[in-house]
């Protein structure tokens, strides 16, 4: 893994931009191994990813990676942290966008800006319960409909409730 | 009588879904108006599974996700623990990695292939895809075994080095190969009937390839180079010389084209690999127990049907607290729909195959 | 098995012969694979291991047409009632196979939607073990559902349908 | 030759010779086509049952025959049960007007290797190979689930379409034999010296495309698309119902085959009528010279199911209405002109 990302600098003043943008909002920001990675608050998520997409270039959205904090050192003392990983291309830029939510909040969809968000939302909504205002169809993907509990949050049975039947 | 469109359903079970997936299809007199992709029935909670296992043990149940390309699971996750735990990984294991992993990818695209042309009815080319590809599971037979679940990458390097037998036959079969598809070309690639089922067929723009968050060969046939192994390298893939084909406008018929070159370019890179083999150790030394210290990392490789990557947190103990994987076959299935819009009810058929989606990697 | 011989009468073991002698010889599986096992599956239809020698290689898409219902990979619980009803779609006499460790067992799945065997929805003929199973394997399996249907007395089905195996 | 025998024992051995000559037939074709496809594939196909895999058919359709015959609750009684007997009887029925070989004298008594010549033998075979387009509607339809009645629609839009080409590069034939009896096309073309097939090479190659087409096979087999529709109008079918369709399939392919042997290729004469030198030809029957042409074309069905891929079904018909037709016609225009300018 080649660490010197020469393209470093670019994303140094990238990195002030977005806090000078949204001072209040950003908790901690660091950029290691050619990667940005940003905490946010709950509600500048969605200005802070339409800046990235239309100021920064990030025009892809590669991945979207719910973690349970339930018993581990939560950071942010919330229950769940949901991570967006944008890709930049040409250029392969990599940034990674921490966002920290209770259990019965819910954070505003990202589909209106990438359209890849449509079902990572609704694979996390399935798996740790998370919602997503403004979702055009935020229904369970994998479980069937009328599966009740969410079998990726901590607190889960890893052979289910019914007992794997 | 009014005429209104209906909904058909190529139900779970159904000989041209690749597999457990649903499509509930609203057609109007066979032109298709929307597909609506229904998942879950492969789902086995494997990243539930993987939250009470080590991370060794982990490893063989990534064969099991994307079943046709079984070592570049095993690479990508390998890749991302080995990162997070900071273990350097000897020059002859990364070379012997990466004749695995492009051999994978030979497998993986003949598989396609096979399907594929099955779908469009041209069954005789799923038996001469088979066929060359049997070529290539008896070259990893040999390595280690196993034919599909191959768990032939381990944390640290491979489970076996290539001897001096193994390497002489891994050159036979690269020989063998072209000259198979050579048939197949010469079947298929001019075909009058092949072209009316393929060109134009589910085209997709490149800005909205990249909105849909498409990878891998179906990206590259809309002409945008975006080849994980070239812009972030892994598993020293900068040491060897490939160039990565591109279609322009972004149809079945290109992928098609994008994916048999992409043949071609993994027998190039195996080739080169073998020469330049180092020597050394074919892995590294890892603790039995592999404890890691807490932390996140996300890593991505070019896996056959796109870019997969894993994201591994840990919390200090030898069991990983979360596994996330980002499937290229999940992201690039969004897509469909788009594709599918006007054309006809058979396009879908052709459309999905040309997708290359493994519905293990979807479901999880 | 062989004791039933003795007791049924002569022209119906001839008829139970032939019968299973065209059965045997022309299982027809049924085209649905759930997961790695279906691609060994189809290797073991395609040119190299070609159960098209036993006659078996016409996979029927429709299950009104299949003999034989191979459960290649792993039941969830959300296909099972699937599974279940596609069984039920399949004329008798028909047979069934489980595949893989998945399908016998659950395999290396332990978890909230796997269905832990494929034998609590529909009863199971001949298990095949492996993960996936090799296509030799899968011969093997082939084969001694061959046998089985061999030792079996389709005559004594026809003539007291009542009598008929608990599905 | 006591009038028993000629007018009670040799009818009824011609009419079981006539069904049973489909029958052996179709078991024949179904053998050939699993062990040639087979063979075109690196794969050898069924040898294990029977000597080198003979015995397969055989056991096919007794595994069918035991097994259970379904019919769903909402299925159409009358038109499921009627549709699989309707596409099987036509095919067989047309093989009566079929001219197998040289009438062979016996005593007084000549035996004509066929059940009926008629005057327009021509337009009944062709009529009855469209009597098993009702079947196939019928089937889709009563099978009241959607996959099948797509497959019948179309079914029914492919095998009306392609019947017009059928149609009109039948007229020429009749044309340049002045008339449609099929024994009689035979021995014009025998005294003319020339097969059709050489004489109209384009009326051959529209009848046989559409041939293909009608029997629903190879590049044109869309209605039983398995990869599309399950497996077409026939999915809801089981048991002896499935194999009178899957049967009917092969009688149908059998049934244009002889026609395009009669029609095109002079029956039961043996090649090269005109050349004197090679009449040592004459020797082997008329039938052997038959069955030869006949299994060439059969082999000719299968090899082009295992080399092309499937049409789409716009560019199907686009390829009868503005290519096969418009073709059809102008080549019938030329016959006639031909034929009556000469």
């Amino acid at each position: 893994m080649p660490e010197d990302q020469a393209d470093r600098p670019e994303l140094r003043e990238l990195l002030a931009a977005l806090a000078g943008r949204f001072a209040g909002a950003v908790l901690a920001s660091v950029v290691d191994e050619g990667e940005l990675s940003v905490r946010l608050s709950k509600d500048a998520l969605a200005s802070a990813l339409r800046f990235l997409k239309e100021e920064a270039g990030f025009n892809a959205l590669e991945d979207i990676a719910a973690f349970d904090n339930l018993g581990s050192a939560a950071e942010g003392g919330q229950r769940f942290t949901v991570v967006y990983r944008l890709g930049k291309f040409p250029g392969a830029l990599r940034a990674r966008v921490a966002v920290d939510v209770g259990e019965g909040e819910s954070l505003a969809s990202a589909v209106p800006l990438y359209r890849s968000a449509d079902w990572a939302e609704r694979e996390a909504f399935d798996m740790f319960g998370v919602r997503f205002e403004g979702h055009p169809d935020l229904r369970r993907i994998y479980m069937p409909d009328e599966f009740e509990g969410h079998p990726l949050r901590k607190d889960f049975p890893l052979a289910g409730r019914t007992g794997g039947a | 009588m009014e005429l209104r469109e209906y909904d058909l359903n190529m139900g779970p079970q159904h000989p041209s879904t690749h597999g457990v997936l649903r499509l509930k299809l609203a057609v109007d007199n066979e032109v298709v108006l929307g597909v609506e992709p229904v998942l879950g029935y492969l789902h086995r909670g494997m990243e539930k599974l993987w939250e009470s296992l080590t991370y060794t043990q982990v490893v063989p149940l990534t064969d099991r996700l994307d079943y046709i390309a079984a070592l570049s699971n095993n690479l990508g996750y390998c890749l991302a623990v080995e990162k997070l735990a900071g273990i350097e990984v000897p020059k002859r294991a990364r070379y012997v990695r990466v004749v695995l992993a492009e051999l994978q990818r030979l497998a993986s695209h003949l598989a396609w292939l096979g399907f594929m042309a099955n779908d469009i009815g041209a069954m005789s080319v799923l038996l001469y895809a088979f066929e060359a590809r049997e070529d290539v599971l008896d070259l990893f037979e040999e390595y280690c075994g196993a034919r599909l679940t191959i768990h032939g990458i381990r944390i640290g390097g491979a489970v076996r080095d290539l001897d001096t037998p193994l390497v002489s036959r891994i050159r036979a079969v690269l020989e063998r190969i072209p000259k198979r598809l050579e048939d197949v070309r010469a079947l298929l690639d001019e075909n009058r009937i092949w072209k009316e089922r393929t060109v134009g067929v589910g085209r997709i723009a490149a800005a909205a390839a990249i909105d849909y968050g498409l990878t891998g060969p179906g990206l590259r046939a809309c002409g945008l180079a975006w080849d994980m192994r070239k812009d972030i390298p892994y598993s020293s893939y900068d040491d060897f010389a490939f160039d990565v084909p591109l279609g322009t406008n972004g149809d079945v018929y290109d992928r098609y084209l994008v994916r048999l070159e992409e043949i071609c370019q993994s027998i190039r890179i195996v080739g080169q690999a073998l020469d330049g083999l180092p020597g050394g150790e074919f892995t590294a030394k890892v603790p039995r127990v592999l404890k890691i210290a807490p932390g996140e990392v996300f890593h991505t490789i070019e896996a056959p049907k796109g870019v997969l990557g894993f994201t591994v947190r840990s919390n200090g103990t030898d069991k990983p607290e979360r596994v996330k994987m980002k499937s290229p076959s999940f992201i690039n299935l969004q897509a469909l729909d788009h594709m599918c819009r006007g054309n006809l009810f058979s396009d879908v058929v052709g459309i999905l195959g040309s997708l290359d989606i493994v519905l293990g990697e979807i479901d999880k | 098995m062989s004791d039933g011989f003795e007791k049924a009468p002569f022209l119906l073991t001839k008829a139970d012969l032939f019968i299973t002698w065209a059965q045997k010889n022309s299982l027809w599986p049924f085209g649905s694979g759930l997961a790695c096992c279906a691609i060994e599956m189809i290797a073991t239809a395609a040119a190299r291991y070609d159960i098209a020698r036993f006659g078996m290689e016409l996979f029927r898409a429709s299950p009104r047409q299949a003999d034989l219902f191979i459960v290649a990979g792993t039941v969830t619980n959300k296909m099972a009632p699937v599974l279940r009803r596609l069984w039920d779609q399949m004329p008798d006499p028909k047979w069934a196979m489980a595949m893989g460790n998945c399908a016998i067992g659950g395999g290396p799945f332990p978890t909230y939607s796997v269905l832990q065997g494929v034998d609590k929805i529909i009863p199971v003929d001949v298990y095949v073990a492996g993960c996936p199973p090799t296509p030799q394997g899968l011969i093997h399996g082939l084969m001694t559902l061959q046998e089985k249907i061999a030792r079996s007395h389709p005559t004594k089905e026809i003539l007291a349908p009542h009598a008929r195996r608990p599905s | 030759m006591t009038p028993f025998v000629a007018d009670v024992l040799i009818p009824v051995g011609k009419i079981v010779a006539v069904i049973l000559y489909p029958m052996v037939m179709v078991v024949v074709m179904i053998w050939l086509e699993r062990r040639v496809v087979a063979l075109m594939q690196l794969r050898l196909g069924p040898n294990r049952v029977g000597f080198q895999g003979l015995a397969q058919p055989v056991a096919d359709a007794v595994k069918l025959f035991f097994k259970e015959d379904i019919r769903q609750r909402q299925a159409d009684k009358l038109l499921f049960g009627i549709s699989p007997v309707l596409v099987m009887a036509s095919s067989l029925l047309a093989f009566c007007f079929l001219p197998l070989g040289e009438p062979i004298r016996i005593g007084t008594y000549t035996l004509t290797l066929w059940i009926a010549e008629s005057p327009v033998g021509l337009l009944i075979v062709l009529g009855l190979s469209s009597i098993s387009v009702f079947g196939v509607i019928f089937g889709g339809w009563a099978a009241n689930s959607k996959y099948p009645l797509m497959g019948a629609l179309r079914s029914v839009v492919q095998v009306l379409s392609y019947e017009i080409p059928l149609g009109l590069t039948v007229l020429t034939v009749a044309f340049a034999a002045r008339s449609m009896d099929l024994v009689e096309i035979v021995r014009r073309q025998e005294a003319s010296g020339v097969w059709y097939g050489f004489l109209m090479p384009v009326s051959f190659v529209v009848f046989w495309i559409s041939a293909v087409a009608e029997t629903n096979r190879a590049p044109f087999d869309l209605p039983e698309a398995e990869s599309e529709l399950v497996a077409g109008y026939h999915t809801e079918y089981s048991g002896m119902k499935f194999a009178y369709f899957y049967m009917a399939e092969y009688a149908h392919m059998v049934l244009v085959s002889s026609l395009v042997v009669i029609l095109f290729f002079g029956g039961w004469l043996a090649p090269f009528p005109s050349v004197k030198a090679l009449d040592f030809l004459d020797v082997v029957p008329g039938f052997v010279w038959y069955l030869v042409k006949l299994m060439f074309f059969l082999y000719l069905y299968v090899w082009i199911r295992a080399t092309f891929p499937r049409y789409r079904f716009d560019s199907l018909i686009r390829l009868v209405w503005k290519w096969l037709i418009p073709l059809a016609l102008v080549n019938l225009l030329v016959v006639v002109l031909v034929r009556y300018l000469l």
